[in-house]
């Protein structure tokens, strides 16, 4: 089982994230769960989400505390315990910044891309509210290996409700640029 | 040709109201309007135990019983299950008293009201709660003694002045809104009829007589009535499509006189008398200048 | 490695799976009030009602109270009627709960599991349904966004049974379940029909044979007779409950083994009853442990009324020792169904019984809290324990 | 055979449960005076009125007995007097209830 954790902010689309990821693997014949700890915030107010795939049916349902990777969507919360707790050195840690990943630490198999400028490069969203959360599916994929390139492409244009060809190679773009600190 | 209403019957005799039960009549001549297609949703009042206990029934339309806050919500659900399946041409009639329509089902009729349901509600308003033993309700009228405002040596009768859902229902801008009473069948059913060519809901106060409750013989339940009519306690009135017509009564009488007549006012003084016929006058007038308004052509 | 696509064909939240088999159940009605976590089933419903997928009226009702008593009425006149709620929305239509059992009318009604304030906590908890046992409504409690979905379909076709007519609510617990996504297979529509008829409520309205519905008794009237028939009835819709879910199973190939799941439970010496999400949970730790070659089994309790008291009976009856775990709690008592397993095995059995409360008001029950429990449960440790607060119990 | 549920449904007409042991005061009318106006049918809240076309029935003149009139079914009338109250000829009297054996 791979356990995988998103931490952004309200609006930015974790939540829709964990969905994209779990049909991503659903595509390829995996067992899927995917959910938010939906609390009482509003837009901007950090927030959590969570996907599971496996090869057999997924009956945990309690949340994630040991996660295979961590998906930061937005590098403010990093700050956080939260977002780093459990992780292991053989965690991923997937971040969207502009910094390189070896600025972040190596306590884990970081990983690092402008998501942002991707979006605002394919015009989603605009400056104070980028649509990165597609972005970060691509690079999910390219970071783990978990799913692969088309089936993240493939579910991301399910999922986007608007744009979504833009949304799509915006996955693509992130695959390709996301930057793999445990190669350097 | 005696008949000034439909000979037809839709309510049995055997039922086990009080004797000279004007919320009976109400439901009579209510149903000798709408006849044989029509279905009444009643909640918890006297209504619920005039029928008398299992198994009988004194409707010849089906009844339904509903809790004390859910008239509103019932006939919604009526109204538009009938319609699914192409009963369009049953009336949904909520019959409720002024507890279940003034206090407890307030939010449940204004919903009902608002969503535009094709409905007929009807509040039989016997000013308090009859069925539990005459206690005060939204609908008591200021002065009234009843057995939760009880006159002792504080002279505690209704303080407040009665809420009127009709105005209510007005304000909110229902399609057709009225007020009747059991001394003016032919009154009561010509409303009926009007409102029945209204497609959308519809909302009419019967003040109904209650001997049981405001203390007066119970053969004056009629006369009881009129005098209501005639000392413009409960003005008669009809609101349609945002027009409002006051009925002027043949005759007046002084708010005194109606109040004599029963027992849950003995207690007032002159001064209180005086207050009550004040307050009177001063809704008619209110009446009558929404009614010159409404008469205005519109922009 | 199974492939979950060949048997799944959507990916869907529990609230999503819900409202599609609410659509496949092919109600006429449906009348509700929003409260978080239902929101999304009712807002997937107008939508649906909106774009004619479903032929159906939709009442947007001022409280919950008025959204089961259009729901009642509804049913009353003959139509398929459907509502859902929560928590504190669930409270409001309390009175209307035991009206529409006490009529003899078999909605279906989902509730999504949410704690009760003060404080005010919108996340999962049992209390507010184990709070409306007596109200004569079936209970199932899922587990799984599929179960959530078939639910509805197996749920009107037991309620509308000549032989029970009692209501049913389907629970799925808050978030857990409700805002969660899972692979489901949604069936067509055409199975669905072939599986539930049409509803023929024999007692419908008519204004040609009037009737007065619901009325009033005095003692010796039939009032007696009435609730004995509901007990009966209720009792009864056992044999009709495993019907439906072996003619489900037979129809769709997915068997939900009646009023309660055995897991494990072959050569298990311990075992775990729960129920919901937190026995999908269970079911992970037991299979773990069963890795670590400790015997232990769990028991899903899928319905809690009617109470599955010989089924309770049989599966434990070879356990060395039972833990029951409620998420709900009843001031000056046992949990709810800790109470009712107990109740069950008196004079039956004389096995240990272990009382849990946890996971309350939302409070995840992690896999140390679920070993913690069948530890417990091991050493015979009878009595009632307070799991996962913060006194570190 | 499946055995029907029991509902909580009233189904037998009130009209077989007399109340006429309610009764304190009895109305009776004088038919020579009655002229049809059928007043106390309207206001009867107890249905207790039948209207009668039989031309056994005394009346004042012929115009009114070709008409319609009031009979009392005293197998329901409570005896509440409404009728007598509203007669416009006053040709309803209420008088003390002969029948009633204590």
């Amino acid at each position: 089982m791979f356990e995988i954790r998103f931490h952004g902010r309200g609006g930015q689309g974790a939540v829709t994230a964990s969905k994209i990821l779990a049909l991503a693997a659903f595509k390829e014949g995996r067992y899927v769960i995917s959910f938010p700890f939906f609390g009482t915030e509003r837009r901007g107010a950090p927030v959590t989400a969570f996907t599971r795939i496996d090869d057999d049916p997924i009956r945990l349902k309690t949340q994630i505390y040991t996660p295979d990777a961590v998906v930061v969507l937005d590098s403010y919360v990093l700050g956080s315990a939260d977002v780093t707790g459990g992780m292991s050195e053989k965690s991923y840690f997937i971040v969207n910044t502009d910094r390189k990943p070896e600025e972040l630490g190596r306590n884990f198999r970081t990983a690092t891309v402008d998501a942002k400028s991707i979006a605002l490069e394919r015009k989603l969203g605009d400056r104070t509210n980028p649509i990165i959360n597609t972005a970060m599916i691509g690079a999910f994929a390219r970071s783990t290996g978990i799913v692969s390139r088309e089936s993240a492409i493939e579910a991301v244009r399910e999922l986007s409700p608007r744009k979504k060809d833009e949304n799509a190679e915006a996955a693509a773009d992130a695959y390709e640029s996301v930057r793999l600190g445990w190669l350097n | 040709m005696p008949f000034s209403i439909p000979t037809e019957e839709f309510m049995e005799p055997g039922h086990t109201a009080c004797h000279g039960c004007g919320a009976t009549l109400a439901m009579r001549y209510v149903l000798k309007a709408l006849g044989k297609n029509t279905v009444v949703s009643v909640p918890a009042s006297c209504w619920a135990v005039i029928p008398g206990a299992m198994p009988y029934r004194t409707l010849d339309v089906p009844m339904v019983y509903t809790p004390f806050a859910a008239t509103g919500a019932s006939i919604s659900g009526l109204r538009e299950a009938l319609d699914i399946q192409g009963k369009e041409d049953y009336n949904v009639v909520g019959f409720a008293g002024d507890g279940g329509t003034a206090d407890i089902g307030l939010q449940s009729l204004s919903g009902a009201m608002e969503r535009g349901h094709n409905v007929f509600y009807i509040m039989y308003d016997n000013e308090g709660y009859m069925n539990t033993g005459v206690q005060r309700s939204g609908s008591t009228p200021y002065g009234a003694e009843t057995t939760t405002t009880p006159v002792g040596k504080e002279r505690n009768f209704k303080r407040q002045n009665k809420k009127v859902v009709a105005d209510i229902m007005m304000a909110q801008g229902v399609p057709y809104v009225a007020t009747a009473t059991i001394a003016y069948p032919e009154d009561l059913i010509r409303k009926l009829d009007n409102a029945r060519k209204i497609h959308g809901p519809k909302f009419i106060q019967v003040l109904a007589t209650c001997p049981t409750g405001w203390y007066y013989p119970p053969e004056k339940s009629v006369e009881v009535s009129r005098l209501a009519v005639q000392s413009g306690v409960f003005p008669l009135y009809e609101f349609q499509n945002g027009v409002l017509r006051v009925s002027k009564p043949s005759k007046t009488v002084e708010v005194r006189e109606y109040l004599s007549m029963q027992g849950r006012f003995s207690h007032l003084n002159d001064e209180d008398i005086a207050q009550l016929q004040e307050y009177v006058n001063q809704r008619m007038t209110m009446l009558l200048e929404k009614e010159k308004d409404t008469a205005k052509p519109g922009p | 490695m199974q492939s979950a696509q060949r048997k799944y064909n959507a990916i869907l939240t529990g609230n999503d799976a819900v409202a599609v088999g609410a659509k496949l159940a092919r109600v006429g009605f449906i009348s509700a009030y929003p409260i978080t976590p239902q929101t999304t089933i009712v807002e997937k419903l107008a939508e649906m009602v909106a774009n004619r997928e479903i032929q159906a009226r939709y009442v947007e009702v001022e409280s919950e109270h008025s959204a089961l008593a259009a729901t009642f009425a509804s049913e009353l006149a003959g139509i398929r009627s459907y509502t859902a709620t929560s928590s504190h929305g669930l409270l409001y239509m309390h009175e209307m709960l035991h009206w529409t059992a006490g009529m003899r009318l078999p909605v279906v009604m989902s509730v999504v599991n949410r704690a009760l304030g003060p404080p005010w906590n919108i996340w999962t908890e049992q209390t507010d349904t184990m709070n409306q046992k007596d109200t004569g409504w079936m209970q199932v409690y899922c587990e799984s966004n599929q179960e959530a979905l078939d639910t509805i379909l197996m749920g009107y076709r037991i309620a509308e049974s000549e032989k029970v007519m009692l209501p049913l609510m389907s629970m799925e617990d808050a978030f857990v379940l409700s805002h969660t996504s899972e692979p489901v297979s949604i069936p067509d529509q055409e199975e669905v029909d072939g599986f539930l008829p049409p509803l023929d409520l024999k007692f419908r309205i008519d204004t040609n044979n009037p009737m007065g519905y619901g009325s009033y008794s005095t003692p010796d009237g039939p009032f007696m007779e009435l609730k004995k028939d509901m007990i009966e009835s209720m009792k009864n819709s056992k044999n009709t409950i495993r019907e439906v879910t072996r003619n489900f199973a037979e129809a769709f190939g997915r068997d939900y083994s009646g009023l309660i799941e055995e897991y494990a439970m072959d050569d298990a010496d311990y075992a775990l009853i729960a129920s919901g999400t937190l026995a999908s949970t269970g079911k992970y730790v037991v299979g773990k442990m069963r890795e670590a070659g400790r015997k232990v089994g769990l028991i899903r309790l899928r319905f809690f009324r009617p109470f599955p008291d010989e089924e309770i009976v049989k599966a434990t009856k070879n356990l060395k020792g039972v833990g029951v775990l409620d998420r709900s709690v009843s001031y000056g008592s046992s949990g709810s169904i800790a109470n009712e397993v107990k109740s069950s095995l008196y004079e039956k059995s004389s096995i240990p019984v272990t009382g849990f409360v946890a996971g309350l008001g939302g409070r995840d029950v992690r896999i140390e809290e679920f070993e913690k429990m069948f530890d417990y449960i091991e050493k015979g440790k009878t009595g009632n324990y307070f799991i996962g607060d913060r006194e570190g119990n | 055979m499946v055995e029907l549920i029991l509902a909580p449904i009233a189904e037998k007409s009130s009209k077989f449960n007399h109340t006429d042991s309610w009764r304190i005061l009895k109305p009776e009318i004088e038919y020579d005076k009655c002229i049809r106006c059928m007043i106390c049918w309207k206001f009867c809240p107890d249905n207790a009125f039948e209207i009668s076309t039989g031309s056994s029935i005394p009346s004042p003149n012929e115009r009114t007995a070709k008409l319609e009139a009031p009979v009392i079914n005293y197998d329901y009338c409570k005896g509440c007097g409404i009728c007598a109250n509203e007669c416009p000829e006053k040709c309803i009297e209420m008088t003390v209830e002969s029948k009633k054996v204590i």
